[in-house]
């Protein structure tokens, strides 16, 4: 009996996700050690923890399916910045309306992470290179839109006038809370990109097919899997998932910046990387992502609660990075 | 407004607790910037200052708001990044009652206490106006321009423009202008580009004190920093004075960081007294002349 | 056979004139070639010929050729694997093609499929399917166990299950033998007949003589690039072929060697023991003991899994603290401490996995061979005497006839027999006392494997002393003074050469032995 | 005759180092196009472009030795701040002469380098997320040595005086020029160090181990290379290549800003791959890199020469850099 329960735990703590969990947990204990006066006791701490992740856990998720095709896509902040840009343009001085201008914005991240994968994939550029240059480049674009601007609601017109539009309420919608207040829209859009990515990695034929091209491109292409076709539709993904954290970046600034989300590629890639899934591809899943997310989170909040200066926030997260993927691969 | 509901008693045992949302610390002005409010603080043992970094990002900034409603200080200090994305937070923590003191850049509304700051455009005016008036109407002008999708860069931008007043004096050139986003390689890059391309530059306008630095390392690699004179924004105690006095630039014009100003009206906000809704900061040029003097006050 | 050329229908793929380049160089230069219903037509030819290249265009890897292909009669060009799988064409590579990180019953499904709605995959049907083609293809592994945690020949029979598992008109294998045991040979052979009964083609590439002769109805020949010859195996006796091969005449390639009187012990193993990779408490190898003498050929021998790679990686000290044991070389203490060490001392490992343990493709020639010996061509700085490292690589590939446009070429443009040449040359320029081999004439051709035989010989004449796994048995018993067998990682039999024979290899091999069951301990 | 003269000219051109010199020349005729009223024809542009890219090369040739080893390290641009601070703390604060302070400076970057080829080596990290965890720690500890402050000749002392100390000379004698000032002492540090590079890649023994390790670490594990030390040794030469860069780009800018050199080592490993070397290891050489380095320096100085807007720039860049890789592959 106390042998097959021990044996059954001792598996268990073998898994990815046990490992994940377990290092989720010692930062949880971390954070109720260094409490900052009872604050990390209280919900709205954990949920405004939640909110300040989801843009970053939404990216996340579309590089947790490019780096199982063992790819990186550096592009994602651009991508996020250009999707910004384009939501404040389409919805502000345009006056789009919100169902119009969404699908338009998804549109165009969806369209440049594919123009990366298909650079990758049928024109064989490495993902770094291909995803670096489209950081660059989309950064660029995101400049040209906004015309080197932030788009507030305070509008210019080509005559030289300007005036104030009305936010949109679609702004206030992404930016506002659920369930009482106790959850904010942007978890929930985070929640349910985990959930899409879930099921097209564990469900879906596709999934399959990403995990073998990320195995053994080879193989994969010698047993009749769709190569290209797949890492197109990795980066596409990785885009589309770039355009929604745009969309619920700018309404939470309730402005388009070009210049936002700078480096928060590098903050996904260690969510992903933390959770579990290695960069060498092949394996991994969108919860160890999910847990990495968190980790990464509380690690955030923990520091900010605290007030730690920023030499020693940098300190500590260089060395809590190491720390949990020694950790996640066992002694 | 609401007035102060302080949670602390406001002694020495038990002091209040400010919490200071700084946007970046990246540049040293803000360094400055904290520094500033620490030395005042410092002076009151009933103050107990925490002081935050949004390492640049407006919802981290917006998190610290909320994380200092959640711990409960008695007043919040904020250099906001910008105003948009931080308007909703900070009016969330003024109307629980917590006072708010905006720093250097504004949030929209009129939901917080005290907006201190000084007048970006204002003080790119002020320089446009000295460079006309010491170039004498005559000559070529380089101009280093910050990040410009910034407001301080679009304002110093305008400002000295409206300064030189090129209309008026068709003498004075911009003979080249380049992007160096606030950092001084960059600035070193442009102004060799300049250099290459003008045979002669009267005077390169940059528009901080670090781009102006680069600017002069450039000119003194190819010979020509006797030919032109350099003029920078900031005025740093450490930076941009030091540079003047060391002849490297020729004028500079501080651009305050309110710290001071900051604790003297959070001093008066907690102990429940009016304070203004805004104040505006003025600037000082420093030149060789004057920098050991403490530079000249413009109104 | 019954039939007669005439009497069959038109062939499942017929290529005419098919021009293959790499770059610049042309590899394939018009070859004709036709596969018939019900037949098993082998394709043979020198390592380099240009078999794997002429499957290859066959199976749609490679679709920049020119030349005709017609597939049922119909002039085709296959743009990617899948087309070629959709037209009824099956193929086993050469180069294992699995995915190691996924699970068993994905890799039988892999680019197949079993979906639903939305391209939801029908994981409960899947498993069951494939639990079925396991115990068809007698292959003991659960469906959902990765594919890469199987031993090598369990993931060859696992290939050949799922390219037999497809309704294919024409089944390609390339060398599908080349790691597999006796036991799993038969099995592959007795489902190639069946599906040669069903009247389906077959393409079957080898080195094997005996192989040969065993299954084909047609033979063609290819060298350099060119056809020989296609002719049925009744008008191509084996010396005929060798010489259409290899276009000179051999001399016996198996032929027996004296027995020298066995000189000191050069390296003795005792009590070796080695722990599973991943379950806890389980030996691999156990109390294995032996001795090899300067100058002795020991055959090590044991069906799949029993523990022989495991064996030598254990000696040559590649796995760390899961061996434990004692050994002696050269009556001194032999630490089995790790690779670098074990070199340094003259023990040297040639792995039977080329792809993943023995080769890094991009590597020129010259640096893959010299590699193991840099220390000797380097001086204490570390400054590394070029001209002196080409001389001694040059003369070592030419006494193996390595067929390389040059030696600055990178090791991964060769053909694998040639790239297997350059690996073997490695472990012999870094001048060993004793030499480990395991699988050396991996996907060698016959005339490469005569070379390396007189080779061995040469090597041993010079008292080096060779542990040799092969899992050809003819290779084991003519190379071989001594053959130690192992069952299930423990000692089941030492042969000596007299005693030796097939049976009394295969029988220890399988747990019986003249003397009862095997090992000693129940 | 003049067949032979044609497939050896086939032949040269399908070598990298073709591709890579015609690309190159490709932009530099580019700048004689766009030539900013004849400033590209003369000599000081091209001075000022090589001491430029001096900073950049001189990290890239570390990177190009990690990158043979089928790594990457993220890390050179901190370290390099981190030097920059050490160097400028050492020199004026405190004082030292150069020749002390320079080979602590350099000790420095090597024992971080040294630090992350441990943890990628022998605890098995991947270097993307070791080199990404010394990026940020470096970062952090560069400010803890500078106070968050740029060191410069403008001294605080603990007892709250200040004053100015004269600029040691080696700032000034780094940032000089030599032959009679038509080549920047930079430019030779960074040609130096891509001699060394390339001696130490084609021709020792630690050269071919490390391209051994790159092309099949397990291989090379087994044919007796010590794989682990060749690690060590790669990332402690990109640190120390990223040291000596701190200095020079503390000597150029006559102080230490802790926050100088962010994003450097993107432009790197841009520069190792225009190059011709690939991210997947095994191959490349440093002579690659150098064209590469040429490549990108003249793009950036053709745009800045024609005083090309900011958007303009990131969007061309980020072009080029793919046409330059698929240039480099041929079609
Ligand atoms: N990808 C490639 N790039 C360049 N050359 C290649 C490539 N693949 C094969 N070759 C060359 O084509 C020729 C034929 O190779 P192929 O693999 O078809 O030989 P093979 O007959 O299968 O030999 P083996 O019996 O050794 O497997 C060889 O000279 C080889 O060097
Ligand atoms: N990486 C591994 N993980 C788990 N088990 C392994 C691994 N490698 C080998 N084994 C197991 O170790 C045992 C011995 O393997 P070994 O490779 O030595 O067998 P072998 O006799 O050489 O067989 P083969 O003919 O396949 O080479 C087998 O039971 C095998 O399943
Ligand atoms: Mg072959
Ligand atoms: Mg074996």
């Amino acid at each position: 009996m106390t042998r097959g329960w021990r044996a059954a735990l001792g598996e268990w703590w073998a898994t990815p996700v046990a490992r994940a969990l377990v290092a989720l947990a010692l930062m949880l204990l971390i954070g109720c050690v260094f409490n900052a006066d009872g604050a990390f006791f209280k919900w709205s701490v954990h949920r405004d923890m939640l909110r300040q992740v989801s843009v970053y856990g939404i990216l996340a998720c579309g590089m947790t399916v490019v780096i199982i095709t063992a790819g990186i896509d550096l592009s994602v902040s651009s991508i996020l910045a250009l999707a910004a840009v384009s939501f404040a343009w389409l919805t502000l001085p345009e006056g789009w309306p919100a169902a119009l201008a969404i699908p338009a914005v998804l549109v165009i991240g969806t369209a440049l992470g594919s123009v990366s994968g298909v650079l990758a994939a049928r024109m064989r550029i490495q993902p770094f290179i291909v995803t670096l240059a489209m950081m660059v480049f989309a950064r660029g674009l995101a400049k040209v839109v906004s015309g080197g601007m932030k788009i507030t609601n305070y509008v210019q017109e080509p005559d030289g006038t300007s005036h104030l539009v009305p936010m949109p309420r679609i702004f206030g919608m992404i930016d506002s809370r659920v369930l009482g207040g106790n959850v904010s829209i942007v978890t929930v859009i985070f929640l349910l990109c985990v959930l899409a990515t879930w099921i097209i990695l564990s469900r879906l034929r596709l999934g399959r097919h990403l995990y073998a091209v990320g195995g053994n491109e080879e193989a994969a292409r010698l047993s009749g899997v769709p190569v290209a076709r797949t890492l197109v539709m990795a980066y596409a993904l990785s885009g589309l998932f770039a355009a929604i954290a745009g969309i619920c970046q700018a309404a939470q600034e309730t402005q388009g910046d070009p210049e936002t989300g700078m480096g928060y590629e590098l903050d996904a890639i260690a969510m992903v990387v933390i959770g579990g899934t290695t960069l060498a591809g092949g394996k991994g899943s969108v919860v160890l992502t999910l847990i990495g997310v968190l980790t990464i989170g509380y690690l955030q909040k923990i520091l900010s609660l605290n007030a730690a200066p920023e030499a020693t926030r940098l300190m500590l997260t260089g060395t809590i990075i190491v720390c949990a993927v020694l950790f996640q691969r066992g002694r | 407004g609401s007035g102060s509901r302080a949670r602390h008693a406001g002694t020495a045992a038990d002091p209040y607790v400010i919490g200071m949302s700084q946007c970046n610390l990246g540049e040293p002005w803000r360094v400055q910037m904290d520094a500033d409010v620490r030395a005042a603080a410092a002076e009151h043992p009933n103050l107990k200052v925490i002081f935050k970094d949004a390492q640049n990002s407006s919802l981290t900034q917006r998190s610290q708001v909320e994380e200092f409603v959640d711990q409960g200080v008695d007043l919040i200090i904020i250099s906001p990044k910008e105003a948009a994305p931080l308007t909703k937070p900070v009016a969330a923590a003024y109307q629980q009652g917590i006072p708010v003191i905006v720093l250097d850049r504004e949030v929209q509304g009129d939901q917080f206490t005290t907006f201190i700051g000084a007048d970006n455009v204002k003080i790119g005016r002020e320089a446009g106006t000295w460079i006309r008036e010491t170039l004498g109407g005559q000559g070529t002008i380089v101009e280093l321009k910050g990040l410009m999708t910034s407001t301080p860069g679009q304002d110093r931008h305008s400002g000295f423009l409206e300064g030189l007043e090129l209309d008026t004096h068709p003498g004075l050139k911009i003979v080249f202008s380049g992007e160096m986003e606030w950092l001084e390689p960059n600035a070193r890059r442009e102004m060799e580009s300049a250099l290459a391309t003008n045979a002669k530059i009267d005077l390169v306008y940059a528009h901080n004190d670090p781009g102006a630095h680069g600017a002069w390392l450039a000119a003194r690699a190819a010979g020509r920093d006797k030919e032109m004179k350099f003029v920078g924004i900031d005025a740093l105690p450490q930076e941009g004075q030091q540079y003047v006095k060391q002849g490297i630039l020729d004028a500079t014009f501080l651009y305050p960081t309110g710290g001071q100003e900051a604790i003297d009206v959070a001093l008066k906000a907690l102990a429940g007294g009016t304070v203004p809704k805004k104040i505006v900061l003025g600037t000082r040029l420093f030149t060789k002349e004057n920098i050991d003097t403490g530079g000249q006050a413009i109104r | 056979m019954t039939t007669t050329p005439a009497e069959l229908p038109v062939p499942i793929v017929s290529a005419r004139g098919i021009r293959k380049a790499f770059g610049p160089v042309e590899v394939l230069h018009g070859v004709d070639f036709d596969v018939r219903p019900g037949e098993v037509h082998v394709l043979a030819g020198e390592n380099g010929a240009g078999k794997s290249t002429l499957i290859k265009i066959l199976s749609g890897v490679y679709g920049d050729f020119s030349g005709e292909l017609r597939v049922g009669g119909r002039p085709r060009r296959f743009g990617r694997p899948a087309d070629a799988a959709r037209a009824g064409i099956a193929t086993i590579h050469q180069e294992l093609s699995l995915v190691p990180s996924m699970t068993v019953a994905d890799n039988l499904f892999l680019g197949r499929e079993t979906t639903g709605r939305f391209g939801r995959v029908d994981f409960a049907r899947q498993t069951a399917e494939a639990a079925r083609i396991l115990a068809d293809a007698g292959l003991e592994c659960s469906p959902r166990q990765l594919a890469g945690d199987l031993p090598i020949s369990s993931q060859q029979m696992l290939e050949i299950a799922r390219a037999l598992a497809r309704d294919a008109s024409l089944v390609i294998l390339d060398e599908p033998t080349s790691a597999l045991s006796d036991r799993e040979t038969e099995t592959l052979f007795a489902r190639i007949l069946a599906l040669r009964a069903q009247g389906r083609g077959i393409v079957y590439i080898t080195h094997r003589m005996e192989e040969i002769y065993r299954l084909a109805d047609r033979i063609t020949v290819l060298r350099d690039g060119r056809l020989v010859g296609t002719a049925t195996p009744d008008r191509l006796p084996p010396a005929e072929l060798v010489r259409w091969m290899v276009g000179r005449e051999l001399g016996r390639a198996e032929a027996r060697r004296d027995v020298r009187a066995s000189g000191p012990p050069a390296l003795e193993v005792t009590a070796l023991r080695v722990a599973h990779a991943s379950v806890p408490g389980r030996l691999v190898v156990e109390d294995v003991s032996f001795a090899v003498a300067r100058g002795e050929i020991l055959g090590l021998a044991g069906l799949q899994g029993s523990g022989t790679s495991e064996t030598l990686h254990a000696i040559f000290g590649a796995l760390g603290r899961r061996a434990s044991g004692r050994a002696r070389l050269d009556g001194e203490r032999f630490p089995m401490r790790g690779a670098r060490d074990s070199i340094a001392r003259g023990v040297v490992l040639l792995t039977n996995d080329r792809k993943a343990l023995g080769l890094a493709p991009e590597l020129s020639v010259i640096d893959s061979v010299s590699l193991a010996s840099l220390a000797r061509f380097s001086g204490a700085g570390g400054w590394v005497r070029r001209a002196e490292e080409r001389a001694a690589v040059a003369g070592l590939t030419a006494a193996f006839r390595l067929n390389a446009p040059s030696l600055d070429a990178p090791v991964g443009a060769l053909s694998g027999g040639n790239q297997q040449k350059t690996y073997l040359a490695r472990c012999l320029l870094a001048k060993p006392r004793v030499l480990l081999l395991d699988e050396p004439t991996r996907g060698i051709d016959v005339g490469a494997k005569a070379d390396i035989y007189e080779l061995m010989r040469a090597w041993v004449a010079e008292g080096i002393a060779i542990v040799l796994i092969t899992s050809e048995m003819d290779e084991l018993l003519a190379l071989s003074d001594r053959i130690l067998v192992l069952h299930r990682g423990r000692p089941a039999a030492e042969l000596a050469r007299d005693a030796a024979s097939k049976d009394a290899v295969l029988a220890a091999a399988m747990g019986h032995t003249a003397t009862g069951t095997a090992g000693g301990r129940p």
